[in-house]
């Protein structure tokens, strides 16, 4: 159970927001809403422990994720805006990665099963330079075929510059985890295409302007 | 007193270009420490007023 | 946890192998340092001789610096950086993979390298000796303490000359023991004392600066 | 407090060069020159311990996350090398006549040298972060990374057989030193230790100003600060 | 292993390190690190054959003599137990003295004698008046050595 | 008038798509479709005259753009995957930079105007490296407003990070653009929310499926 | 066009004063040398002497190979490099923005920083003349030829290395006649012969390279 308390983002001078607490139970979809600038990337970075909040705290199960640290990390999955993905990798080389990054222990197997499984069969072994926007997006989402254990996912406009059918798969795909007792943190601009049972909004900078 | 005049007081025993050079870049220094530190209080003043006037 | 530290050796040598640069790079650096430097100071042997260590390690110094800010400027700027923040495994380990890659793609070269160099300017087998083994103990120190530096002045406008002016200090006392070294043996005295206090630095170096860079990476990444 | 400290600097300095330079008898070896020692040591020491609070306050700031910590240590950065440098240069002044050079490289000097970079270093990159919380972290990384510096410099001349001479001031022997020279010398010290307390605070509540300009407490001590 | 071991085991190892840094550093202190050489030194081979070094210790007292070109002087340099006959050419720190302490660096050449490029003056940590020094002179002065260590 | 004659395109040893025939009108808006991978960028950029078709030609006002260079890039303004934005300069000095480059002069008030349509007011002064995902991207589609007089518009995934008044924002523009007579292609996996009274669309990679 | 060429220059500097790195770490590496140099070889005055002229050409030379990546490499990156290929202003008019931005911020430092050398190493006032007018004909050609080499590499693997081995041949002569005119003076000779000829390379790089360079960008952009 993901839970903030009391949240203050400040970046630079300007207070993104304040006073914000949520509390996602397992299987509940939580995405995030609000306008460019409105700080949403920065509060899913708060959410994962990159950014430290100026106020309040961040609990995983009852305790601060500050104090869990590599603890809460194993439990999480994260895909921000860049997609941490090298071009002068291929796509399998790029997932074996980030895999060992994240301290999983990914054969080659599970890496040739998880790109199948965001339509990058047949683009293993390219280099990600020489793949398109779209294709690099399916390398990042597909580090989360490889944590299937992981209860907590963290995702930053997931649906970017994929097309309608990895639209619907990566929904699939958050729906699946859903129904595992999995928690999803989300923002898109667009329309969530997941059927989720239990889904919750976070509404930014409702009342904000920017200030000079 | 150690010294026998003025002038030999300047002298420093033949040193005196050593010793005043190290004094008075010193002083000198520290001076300008002092100014700057001032000057940065009070700018940081002025601007804090401003706010509160504009803000109250 | 070995695993980890591993997984990123073996990832950033396969990038660096990839873009080569990296490489062959440092190797032409001393190679054009090298090579110019006689063409400077016209090619008289005992003169040569006389500055090839301080040259030597000047290039080395150089070579480490000038390499810094692709250490981690690279995973920074296309998100990897991110996730390995917020890796199940100890950060201090993957800065310890990542700045293993990192020495072994300069300050192997330039201690391989540098056994050549002896025997071009002819410094004699003992003094060629010492002059690897320093550097083979005084790079890592290099590579491990401007990790700091690269990591405090990651994203930073300013970050070129910011690591030197941070990191350069802490690399006099290395650039003195290590031209110390072969000076010693040159002069007919041991090596030894030199060699045990690089070694010191190297370990004192290898404890206590992946905490510090780790320290730093999350204070940049914010 | 700031004013007292002003008023104690001011008067220790007078007293000090009073006694250095009208009581405290010529040298035996070095003659006049040594006049320079009244604001050479007291300046290097200086150099040291404000290294060393500096770090400590960064440590407190990092660990506790309080904002004044580190205030208090961007605040002495400066003092600390306007006192490095002081003792840079009024020992190669000394240096010249007394060794006959300006600039060696033994241990203390080049260590001594280091310490100035490190303060260089410290504001640097305090300077080129725009966001000051994280510079007031990364300066305190930087400031404890650089701490393994101050006892090289301190002990250099016992383990090194340098150029630089070793310790007349220590804690477990008597001074080697005359004791109106000693006395010269202390009074110096305690001047320059007040006037980096004075210049420290008056910093500090610049800084107070700038960073916190914007949050409510702070306007009402802005007039009367 | 869960990370909280994970961070202990790391510690552990990192505080094995140290010691060995410490060990390191110690053995090191116990060979010859050094800024000048002893004369002492100098007579044990210790020091650099026909490479430039550092020689340090006291002028010998009596020792010092002055070439007709007013520039060139000899001398000898002394720990008490072995002493080093000393040339150069140049202007002496004004410091310069016999019975005082002295930093040369130049060469030793065939003939033993230590050809200096630059007399530096080393001076120790005592201050005091021309009186006291002078009461002080008589004993104190023979055993006074460098500041070796 | 934007024609395009027998193109082929050839990534890599893939040949992406062949024989493709394409003839633009002023006032139409040509929208590109297609899965990932499949060829859109490569198309927009041969439009563009940045990639030579291994087959065919691109002619503007029926002469090859190959032959017209300058002249035909003056006509065109192209906004691609990457923003072309500095994070080191301000918002007004990337957009002054970008005028620069592209041969426009720019003053003081049409720079601000430009960031101000997109809304960007209050943001002139802020390095881009302090800006949102959707901010950055706005600064890149001022451009457009800078550009006034230019007929021909490429837009490879535009709605990319924008929320939806941004959307709404830029679908306006594109229909004046299209009203007064100019000529729009853009790709984009979501809906085209653009009201065109001529619109076509070329669609790619129906029967191809990746190849190994 | 004029208009076109200056503000891309103005962009370029811009940039490199926001990052600042650019100009100051030009400046810091010809400190770093310097100070190194004598910490690792030994400061006697006249071995300095003999090295300053070699050790600065060195290090212009390094300078020029070590920016060149960074000429086109963050534009290639962010797309504004496809701009600029689009721009209804000619591409070789930009491309010799981008070069003079180059020379401004690595040549020109140079060329200042060599006269405050020269002092410090005690050349002699018409030896440091002939050193500064040598670089101020010197570096741009290298400049010049070096965007060449940079736009055949970029986006290439081997960046890096390929760029110093295509450019370091076209650099020889630069060199060679540069470090002959300051040897010309110490030997008592003109130096005019040598600046001549540096001016007509510097002519004929600013004439021809800017074409090549923007066929290459062209092929590299594909
Ligand atoms: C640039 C040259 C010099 C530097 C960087 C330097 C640096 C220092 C430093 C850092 C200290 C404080 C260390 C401690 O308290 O133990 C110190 C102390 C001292 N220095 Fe220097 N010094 C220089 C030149 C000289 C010279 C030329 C002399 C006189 C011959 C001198 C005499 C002293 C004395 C008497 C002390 C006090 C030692 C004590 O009682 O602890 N210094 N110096
Ligand atoms: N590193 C930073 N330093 C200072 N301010 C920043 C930084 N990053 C972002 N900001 C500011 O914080 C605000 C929120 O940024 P954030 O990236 O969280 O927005 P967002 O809601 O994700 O927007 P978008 O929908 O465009 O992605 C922006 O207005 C930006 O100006
Ligand atoms: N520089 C390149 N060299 C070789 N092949 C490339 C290069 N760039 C792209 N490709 C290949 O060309 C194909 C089409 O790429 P393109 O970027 O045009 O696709 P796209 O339709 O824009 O996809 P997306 O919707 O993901 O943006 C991809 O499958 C990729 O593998
Ligand atoms: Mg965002
Ligand atoms: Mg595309």
């Amino acid at each position: 159970m993901l839970e903030a308390r009391d949240l203050e983002c400040t970046r630079g001078e300007r207070v993104l927001f304040s006073a914000l607490a949520l509390r996602v139970e397992p299987g509940t979809l939580l995405r995030v809403a609000g306008p460019n600038g409105t700080g949403k990337t920065s509060l899913l970075r708060m959410l994962c422990g990159l950014l430290q909040p100026t106020q309040g705290e961040v609990r995983w199960r009852e305790k601060p994720i500050r104090l869990l640290k590599e603890e809460y990390w194993a439990a999480l999955a994260y895909v921000g805006h860049l997609n941490g993905v090298k071009d002068d990798l291929t796509a399998a080389e790029n997932l074996r990665a980030s895999a060992g990054i994240a301290g999983l222990d990914a054969d080659e197997g599970t890496v040739r099963g998880a790109l199948d499984a965001v339509g990058l069969a047949g683009f293993e072994d390219s280099l990600a330079r020489f793949l398109s926007q779209g294709q690099k997006r399916r390398i990042a989402l597909a580090r989360l075929h490889l944590s299937g254990a992981v209860p907590l996912w963290i995702l930053d406009e997931p649906f970017t510059a994929l097309d309608a059918r990895g639209v619907a798969e990566l929904s699939a795909l958050v729906a699946r985890q859903l129904a595992g007792g999995g928690i999803v943190v989300l923002t898109t601009h667009q329309e969530v295409p997941v059927a989720a049972v239990r889904a919750a909004t976070v509404e930014l900078g409702r009342e904000r302007e920017p200030r000079s | 007193m150690v010294w026998g005049g003025w002038s030999e007081f300047w002298a420093m025993g033949g040193y005196g270009a050593f010793v005043w050079g190290a004094y008075g870049v010193t002083v000198a220094v520290l001076a300008v420490e002092v100014w700057l530190v001032r000057r940065r209080r009070r700018l940081a003043r002025d601007e804090a007023a401003r706010i509160r006037r504009r803000g109250a | 946890m070995i695993g980890t530290v591993a997984a990123v050796v073996r990832r950033d040598l396969l990038l660096a192998f990839r873009q080569r640069a990296d490489v062959a790079n440092t190797l032409l650096f001393f190679v054009v340092v090298v090579t110019m430097v006689p063409l400077g100071v016209g090619a008289e042997p005992n003169l040569l001789r006389a500055i090839a260590p301080g040259v030597v390690w000047v290039a080395a110094l150089l070579a480490a610096i000038l390499s810094l800010n692709r250490l981690f400027a690279a995973d920074f700027a296309d998100g990897t950086l991110e996730q390995m923040l917020i890796s199940a495994e100890p950060l201090p380990l993957i800065v310890l993979g990542k700045t293993a890659a990192h020495w072994l793609v300069t300050g192997l070269p330039v201690t391989a390298m540098s056994v050549v160099l002896g025997v071009m300017f002819d410094l004699g087998a003992e003094a060629t000796a010492t002059l690897a083994a320093a550097l083979a103990l005084g790079t890592p120190v290099l590579s491990l303490v401007g990790a700091v530096g690269a990591a405090l002045t990651l994203g930073l406008r300013g970050g070129g000359v910011l690591v030197s002016l941070l990191v350069l200090p802490l690399y006099v006392p290395v650039l003195i023991l290590g031209a110390g070294s072969v000076e010693a043996v040159a002069a007919g005295l041991g090596a030894a004392p030199y060699l045990l206090l690089l070694g010191a630095l190297a370990l004192f170096a290898l404890v206590l600066t992946p905490w510090a860079v780790s320290a730093a990476l999350r204070i940049s990444v914010e | 407090m700031i004013p007292w400290c002003a008023a104690a600097a001011i008067a220790l300095c007078a007293a000090g060069l009073y006694v250095g330079f009208f009581v405290a008898p010529t040298d035996a070896t070095q003659g006049e020159s040594y006049r320079i020692i009244f604001i050479h040591v007291p300046a290097a020491w200086m150099s040291m311990f404000l290294y060393l609070v500096l770090a400590f306050w960064a440590g407190v700031g990092l660990a506790l996350n309080t904002r004044l910590s580190a205030m208090m240590a961007s605040a002495i950065a400066p003092t600390g090398a306007v006192m490095t440098f002081v003792a840079l240069w009024s020992g190669a002044l000394w240096g010249r006549p007394t060794w006959g050079t300006y600039w060696v490289w033994d241990a203390r000097l080049t260590s001594e040298l280091i310490l100035l970079f490190l303060y260089f270093g410290f504001m640097a990159l305090q300077a080129a972060i725009d966001d000051p919380r994280r510079a007031d972290k990364a300066g305190a990384v930087l400031a404890l990374v650089g701490v393994v510096n101050v006892p090289i410099i301190y002990f250099s001349v016992k383990w090194w057989n340098t150029l630089h001479q070793g310790a007349s001031v220590s804690l477990t022997k008597a001074p080697t030193m005359a004791a109106t020279m000693l006395a010269g010398m202390i009074l110096m010290a305690l001047a320059f230790w007040m006037y980096a307390v004075a210049v420290t605070l008056v910093r500090v509540r610049a800084i107070i100003l700038e960073r916190e300009r914007r949050s409510d407490w702070i306007k009402e001590l802005a007039p009367g600060a | 292993m869960k990370p909280r071991h994970k961070r202990a085991a790391l510690i552990g190892a990192g505080l094995l390190l140290l010691a060995g840094a410490v060990t390191l550093v110690l053995t090191a202190f116990q060979q010859n690190l050094v800024f000048f050489f002893t004369p002492s030194q100098v007579a044990a081979n210790e020091a650099p054959a026909g490479k430039a070094f550092r020689i340090g210790g006291m002028v010998e007292s009596g020792s010092l003599e002055r070439a007709g070109d007013g520039l060139t002087v000899h001398f000898r340099v002394t720990d008490t137990a072995r002493s080093v006959q000393v040339k150069y050419t140049g202007i002496l720190p004004d410091l310069f003295k016999e019975g005082k302490g002295v930093v040369a660096q130049g060469r030793l050449g065939p003939d033993g004698v230590f050809q200096a490029t630059e007399v530096l003056a080393k001076h120790d940590e005592n201050y005091m008046p021309p009186e006291a020094a002078h009461a002080l002179e008589q004993g104190a002065k023979a055993q006074k050595t460098m500041q070796g260590r």
